[in-house]
């Protein structure tokens, strides 16, 4: 075990820090709309141009192949400069539908679609989710029947975030007529703008519209955009639920150590109180998740299940903060603003990408080899 | 008997009266619609004066039957300006503000709820409001809205509407000691948040036995089912403590000021803990808009912040059931 | 609703106080063994010769009668005089089988047994658990044999408290041969010096043998003994069930106040310190539970189910006050002594009489009518 | 890799001797025999002088080498006189007692861990011991306890005796202000404690797939399911955080006091967490003494009083990893 910066290290350090003390948007993130399409993908542009974006991905696509030190730095300096939420409109252009495709794309799909994400060109956004299928993603019934050298698609998706304003979707359907379960489905690249998609946003208990419906009606996507093989689909987005967990993690975890000092500096809570005991468990826990992270990052093997437990670490404690910040803030948190809105919005995180029930059942069955039950 | 906790036939008139009325005019669904809740159908009802004696204007009832009452509003997320009203009616008395008080009990005089904030107050349901009441540490104030040009803001709820001031930029129409008022007023915030509990533990349980995922409703998995378990046992707790200490504060016994406190920290725990598992029990569709559950999160949120959080260390517990003599 | 005690409550308030003043022991009660039972059975005669014994069982079999309002008031004024703990080896039988007996039992049954429990002339203890049906009782595999006027028991029991000094033991066992389930069982008073019994104590975590298991080589028991009708045993255990939950649940809640006022006294905590928040959760959770039990006793319809909710609180309360006591007296606590004695005996609180997860499958399924599940 | 969280194979080789000799020489089994344990095993491995240089008698291995040891002590609830050793060569040897420091480190010399209590010191595993070794708020100190003439008593837990002495009642041999000696004692107790954790999740975990009830092993039932999972999250992440705190102080970096009060933080809450855990799985059998469950428990709780509670706001908590110029 070690944790040695070079010198080399270090000066990148000093670099990223100094070009996102420059480059930093002073102006908060809008929420959704095009006004958040907009806003994110000007970061994002800006971030690229400087080559600041996707530092991590080969450099044929556009990146820096750096190894995972200076992501890590990276992320930090990016937490440390309060730069925008990594959660926001590129999220799954960059971290989910990049990554899939670095890992499982044709050369085709990879030379066409990776330059366009890190570039800041479109948006991609997620259907995984369908009405009937929450917790139990390999349910899903959205079918894609093979016809000729398409796919045509019916069948509907829901909790697919900023599907209103992106271009792609990475879409998870039953190519396989009668197949059960994780069989025959296929995950493919759909183009949000071919005929037979309707998009209905659906407005969150925040108050936004980031999250919306999706219907497709006879949508016809060609086979060349299926990726890794047909009916193999559910490996190919267990590959992009590690990817998920695991790369932008980092990111997301500094992001609620700087809300816990902030709540710390808001509160100056005497010491002994109830309150100073609340925030430093929050501290240590937000110590520990770090180094559960870097765990994953730097220790050999690790596990798209490894993934599992980081994420409902991250997204009980994100919880835990706001609703400390709720218990703080007192009646100002009923009015709009940063906090209310943070707290409001961290309800999703023990929901989406699988509940914490779902994450406890993986972790009791995956990591710990319990039986699983007949009804869980 | 002389201890008797089932419902008098008084109180289950009351209580019928007050579903009656509720299931007909204050449907959750009206909350989709923004709007102020009307307080003359509250008034109406008698609610703003219930438990004060009829030669006041009030209906006579007691603490314990206005105490239910205030569980069904809490059920139905009635607007705050009706446990205003009922504990402003009772300040305004006190106060010797008689014509004030029938303005209260009738629904003209229309009350906001202020919370004290630092040096500021923020007012729940300013709109429209003559005046505002506030209470805490044994006292209760009625503020005079009519001159200050408040501006309302749309809260986090979008049902509910709030404005900010700075404390002394509102006139005080008059402040009286009385810590049975103030625990009173804690009594009715414990009851609505009670009432908001007992709402999302029967969503909750409803929704838990007729969504279906892996084949099955997911009431059947043992996380959903023990989720509703300590709903149902945080609302019991709260409940049968909301009771005790109405009845121990209508009797007026030395106690009253600890088992209000309990059943308001009982109260706010069953309040945000069902209003947060039922959430998470209807899962994607519990965190949208389109889902009651988050309004019952939001209300929970106001009444807490509007009930004090009493130190239990303050008083002492009783060991022995207390009475008056 | 009303919570009015008249003259006559407050007279008989007194008389209490006054005879518990005079008559409390003074000494510890020793956990276990000959000395545990000569201390409980001591203590049950003082307080049948003075009438205090069974005040509410009928007065034909040494009872007196008195209504809930006065059991309420004695067992506040029993918590109030730091009298000895209600969980003694005489528990079973004042709190489990005298009152099953009542309910259930023939009037021979009753003449015989209800006096010499009550008079403190013997012991019961119980059989119910076994080995392989802990949480599962319905399972259970003990068996009893017609023969003529007899059942020939053989089997085993466990976690039998105080088999080893008991006289009597209510035994659960399946006399229909081949049956499943909560079918075919049957309740029966068994003789514990009868032939082919066999009493191995347990030592729990506490370092005590109140627990024990029991073998049975064809001990003989008459049909007379059965208590209800043959194969009906699982009704007649769950009317037991009810009684434990609520008849003698005040005494042992105000019991847990008492602790919570001592630790109170003994910490004398900060205003807003995190232990003054925690020890005032806990007082307010002891007020609810009590008004809980009120609702119980003095509230129609009240269910055996009811019992089961008040029974988890109570086990859970009792836990979290013991863990305080634990992080309040800091390195006292590992050594021998009443409160680090408590703390461990606690852990039995979620398990014994069916643990807290049972309690909670009972409270979805009976009381919130949610499903069962294949598994649970 | 300038960061590299795998084992070394100095590390696979440390543990792996270590595994073998506690797995032959202190399995829990021994436990139910009490009698000391035997410190010429401990001394022989060389772990009471692990991390110290070769030059001072020691195996000059690191701190995050001598965490992994007391990780696989506290999984074989070895004898608090290990760690107690270990800090107390340290301090001989930084108060310049080189021959008291050979003859801990030789095992001659017996440490008791001694525990503050007030104006009084609570000694854990006092049998035989020639001195006691205490630190808190940056020193540590050593007693003598040769003249002390104590006599101990039988703990909670049926192998642990302790003895109890008014602090002043026993001599000081020296004490020494040195924050990395305390922040050192803090991290072992952090490691044993997370190697409890770690066994008593073993242990549950073993439980839950062989226990039938209902006709299935109780580990398909979501609610011991879950339990298992809540423990190994904590392990987990307490693991994680114990290994970065052993790098940080390691390289004496400047968080170090905040990283090793997070590691003590997460590790007690894993270790009595899951030791309570455990005893519910186990059910009935659990809370028996012949379950080796409630050992865990018990020295769970020796362990964490042997940790201080440390102000986690009392340090920066910093957002980047810092460098040590």
């Amino acid at each position: 075990m070690q944790l040695d910066l070079t010198e080399a290290d270090l000066a990148f350090r000093r670099s990223a820090r100094e070009w996102l003390a420059a480059n930093t948007p002073g102006e908060p993130a809008p929420h959704d709309g095009i006004a958040a399409r907009e806003f994110a993908l000007d970061w994002l542009r800006r971030r690229h141009a400087a080559g600041w974006a996707g530092i991590g991905w080969p450099e044929a696509y556009g990146g820096r192949e750096l190894p995972p030190e200076r992501l890590v730095i990276w992320y930090e300096e990016y937490a440390r400069a309060r730069a925008p939420s990594l959660l926001d409109p590129t999220f799954v252009s960059l971290n989910h539908a990049g990554p899939t495709l670095i890992a499982c794309g044709t050369p085709e799909q990879k030379a066409f679609h990776l330059p366009r994400i890190l570039s800041g060109a479109v948006l991609w956004c997620q259907g995984f989710s369908e009405p009937e299928s929450g917790s139990d993603l390999a349910s899903l019934r959205t079918s894609a029947a093979v016809d000729g050298d398409e796919l045509v698609i019916n069948g509907q998706k829901i909790w697919s975030s900023y599907a209103d304003i992106a271009e792609y979707q990475e879409l998870l359907v039953r190519s396989e007529p009668g197949s059960q379960r994780h069989r025959g489905l296929s995950w493919v690249i759909c183009d949000m703008r071919s005929p037979g998609i309707t998009v209905r946003p659906i407005r969150n208990m925040a108050g936004e519209t980031h999250f919306a419906e999706v219907f497709y009606d006879n949508v016809r996507v060609p086979l060349s955009n299926v990726v890794g093989a047909l009916h193999d689909g559910w490996n190919v987005a267990m590959t992009t639920l590690g990817f998920e967990r695991k790369t932008a993690a980092m990111g997301l975890q500094l992001a609620l150590s700087v809300k816990i000092e902030e709540l710390i500096a808001l509160a100056r809570p005497r010491p002994g109180s109830a309150l100073a005991e609340r925030l430093g468990d929050l501290r240590a826990q937000a110590a520990g998740l770090r180094a559960l992270t870097w765990r994953t990052q730097f220790r050999a093997p690790a596990t798209a299940f490894d993934g599992s437990l980081v994420r409902l670490v991250f997204a009980e404690l994100s919880q835990q903060i706001h609703r400390a910040a709720m218990d703080i803030l007192g009646p100002d948190m009923l009015a709009h603003g940063p906090w209310s809105h943070a707290y409001l919005e961290a309800y999703s995180e023990t929901i989406a990408g699988g509940t914490a029930e779902i994450q406890r059942n993986i972790i009791g069955e995956r990591i710990l080899g319990l039986p699983r039950g007949g009804a869980r | 008997m002389t201890i008797d906790l089932n419902l008098s036939e008084d109180q289950r008139q009351i209580l019928d009266a007050a579903r009656n009325l509720l299931e007909a005019r204050f449907p959750i669904d009206r909350l989709r619609n923004p709007g102020a809740d009307p307080m003359e159908d509250i008034a109406a009802f008698g609610a703003l004066g219930l438990a004060l004696p009829e030669e006041a204007g009030g209906s006579g009832f007691g603490v314990t039957d206005e105490v239910l009452l205030h569980v069904e509003f809490g059920r139905h997320l009635v607007t705050p300006a009706a446990l205003a009203g009922a504990i402003a009616a009772r300040a305004a008395r006190e106060l010797g503000l008689a014509s004030l008080m029938q303005r209260i009990i009738a629904g003209d005089a229309r009350v906001a709820l202020a919370l004290r904030n630092g040096d500021d107050l923020t007012l729940l349901a300013p709109g429209g409001a003559a005046l505002a009441v506030s209470w805490g540490a044994g006292s209760a104030s009625l503020l005079d809205l009519s001159g200050a040009g408040l501006s309302d803001e749309q809260s986090i709820d979008d049902s509910l509407r709030l404005a900010r001031s700075p404390a002394d930029a509102l006139p005080f129409l008059g402040s009286v000691h009385s810590p049975n008022l103030a625990l009173l007023a804690e009594l009715l915030v414990a009851a609505q948040l009670l009432g908001m509990a007992e709402a999302t533990r029967d969503m909750a349980v409803g929704y838990a036995g007729v969504r279906q995922q892996f084949g099955q409703p997911i009431g059947a998995f043992q996380a959903v089912k023990h989720h509703c378990a300590n709903m149902a046992i945080a609302t019991e707790i709260a409940s049968a403590q909301l009771s005790m200490a109405a009845l121990v504060l209508g009797n007026e016994q030395p106690d009253a000021a600890f088992q209000v406190a309990s059943a308001g920290h009982l109260a706010q725990r069953a309040a945000l803990g069902n209003a947060r598992l039922n959430i998470q029990i209807h899962g994607g569709f519990g965190f949208s808009a389109e889902c009651d559950a988050h309004l019952f999160l939001k209300r929970a949120h106001a009444f807490r912040l509007a009930g004090t959080r009493a130190d239990l260390l303050a008083h002492t517990a009783p060991l022995t059931h207390l009475t008056r003599s």
